[in-house]
């Protein structure tokens, strides 16, 4: 697993490669919350084009980072979710306070 | 088409990855799709995971028993602790239940296992562990080229 | 770095590429070069066959066993049969010595093995079976970008 | 694993894909063995570019097909040889009764 950040305004992009489980989800959980309180980012988007392999753990750093920035008003976006995610993502509900878009563009110009 | 193999291996977290790598090998005679692939890899995870964290509360001098047998086009796997074991089966297997929140467990393991897999049983022995079976039968109709 | 894993398979002649992925993926954890890579499925690979073609006469119904255990930058791999055992150790481990001419063997399988490995011990009881134990290093100074 | 022939002359060329082991060894030695009975082939070459693994089952393979051939005064000759399975050839002494050239049009053009 690996992480890229992109920060435009006060959105935090995080790219993710290879594969999201338990093993890595704290390192990622950690990374991710250190560059939204270092920058005071509002908004958190997920960008899972990268990413090969994801289970439940994956799920609960999500809903994490949402729990974070939600309380400053922020949003978390998910963007080009293969089938496999997506199938993860509304099993749990997630799709439900997690705005999918198909591409970043589409999850910046919502914001 | 008859295979079995069993595995075990230490409850670290880096194993994850490898068990998962392991069934879909195994798997791989089958000629499994790659959502197929992708399914039977998610529930092994899942499984292994729940024995690392729950089972084992992350001891990693405590090993985790996988077996996979093969039989015609299905696949069986099981993956064994002998941890902590479950009290109430009914509660773990609910959708968002998790007795570990403080980690940031999404309480969808379980979930995940029956979605992807066609069968999933759950047995438990509180204080001597958990063992879950689970079988996948691979579609052969895609073969029809 | 410590790490364990065992695994049992049928000596189906299939499984002698699962056994290679299987080391090749717990090794990674070393984070060997390709050539070390392919050093130890070549290992495995020859170990493997042996025990399946020589242990058990290719008796599908049988065991092979595999132990891996990793311990700083070495791994030490066990594989195991319950078979014919071999008589001759000395003459068995001869470049080009082999039983199953008929079989288009070369009797290269343990020469391979002692060549692409940093070690390998024979131990056999003749009708009880055979054990190889090879070790590896691998080699970190390619790390120093 | 998966072979490919051509037939130049009373040449068989053949191109081996994916793992060469035991498990495939059999029916590699019978698919080349029926392609050099029926097309009266003198000598063979292997080609080895697509082949990602070889062990020792790969060198009973070579040299059964080498004694078939030398009978009736054929040769055989290896080309594109990764550094693994040069050496394996090596180790077995192979390249002293199996030519080695780097490439097929080098081979043709020896014979
Ligand atoms: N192998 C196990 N050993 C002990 N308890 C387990 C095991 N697997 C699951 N559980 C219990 O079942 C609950 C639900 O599991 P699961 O649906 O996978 O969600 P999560 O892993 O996110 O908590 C866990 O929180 C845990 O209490
Ligand atoms: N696991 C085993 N069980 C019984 N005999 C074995 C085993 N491994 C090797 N041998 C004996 O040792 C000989 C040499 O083995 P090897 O060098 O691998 O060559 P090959 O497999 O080509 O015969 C074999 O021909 C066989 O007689």
């Amino acid at each position: 697993m690996n992480i890229n950040y992109k920060i435009e305004h006060r959105n935090l992009i995080v790219e993710l490669y290879g594969e999201l489980d338990h093993h890595i989800a704290s390192e990622v959980r950690e990374e991710i919350d250190m560059a939204i309180d270092q920058n005071s980012i509002k908004n958190v988007i997920f960008d899972f084009k990268n990413m090969n392999f994801m289970d439940s753990s994956g799920v609960g750093v999500v809903i994490g980072r949402y729990k974070k920035v939600s309380k400053t008003g922020g949003k978390v976006i998910a963007v080009n979710l293969n089938k496999h995610v997506k199938r993860i993502f509304e099993l749990s509900g997630m799709n439900k306070i997690i705005e999918v878009y198909n591409n970043r563009e589409e999850a910046l110009s919502s914001l | 088409m008859k295979n079995y193999m069993e595995i075990s291996f230490l409850a670290k977290s880096e194993n994850e990855a490898f068990a998962r790598v392991v069934v879909a090998s195994f798997a791989s005679q089958l000629d499994p799709t790659i959502d197929e692939i992708a399914d039977i890899k998610t529930a092994v995870s899942e499984a292994v995971t729940n024995s690392i964290i729950h089972g084992y509360d992350e001891d990693e001098s405590k090993l985790v028993y996988l077996k996979c047998e093969i039989e015609d086009n299905t696949i069986k796997i099981v993956i064994e602790d002998n941890g902590n074991g479950i009290e109430n089966i009914e509660m773990a297997k609910q959708p968002l239940y998790t007795s570990k929140p403080e980690l940031e467990r999404s309480g969808m393991g379980f979930t995940v296992m029956e979605t992807f897999m066609d069968e999933m049983i759950v047995s438990s022995i509180l204080g001597e562990g958990t063992k879950i079976v689970m079988k996948k039968t691979i579609k052969s109709n895609k073969r029809e080229e």
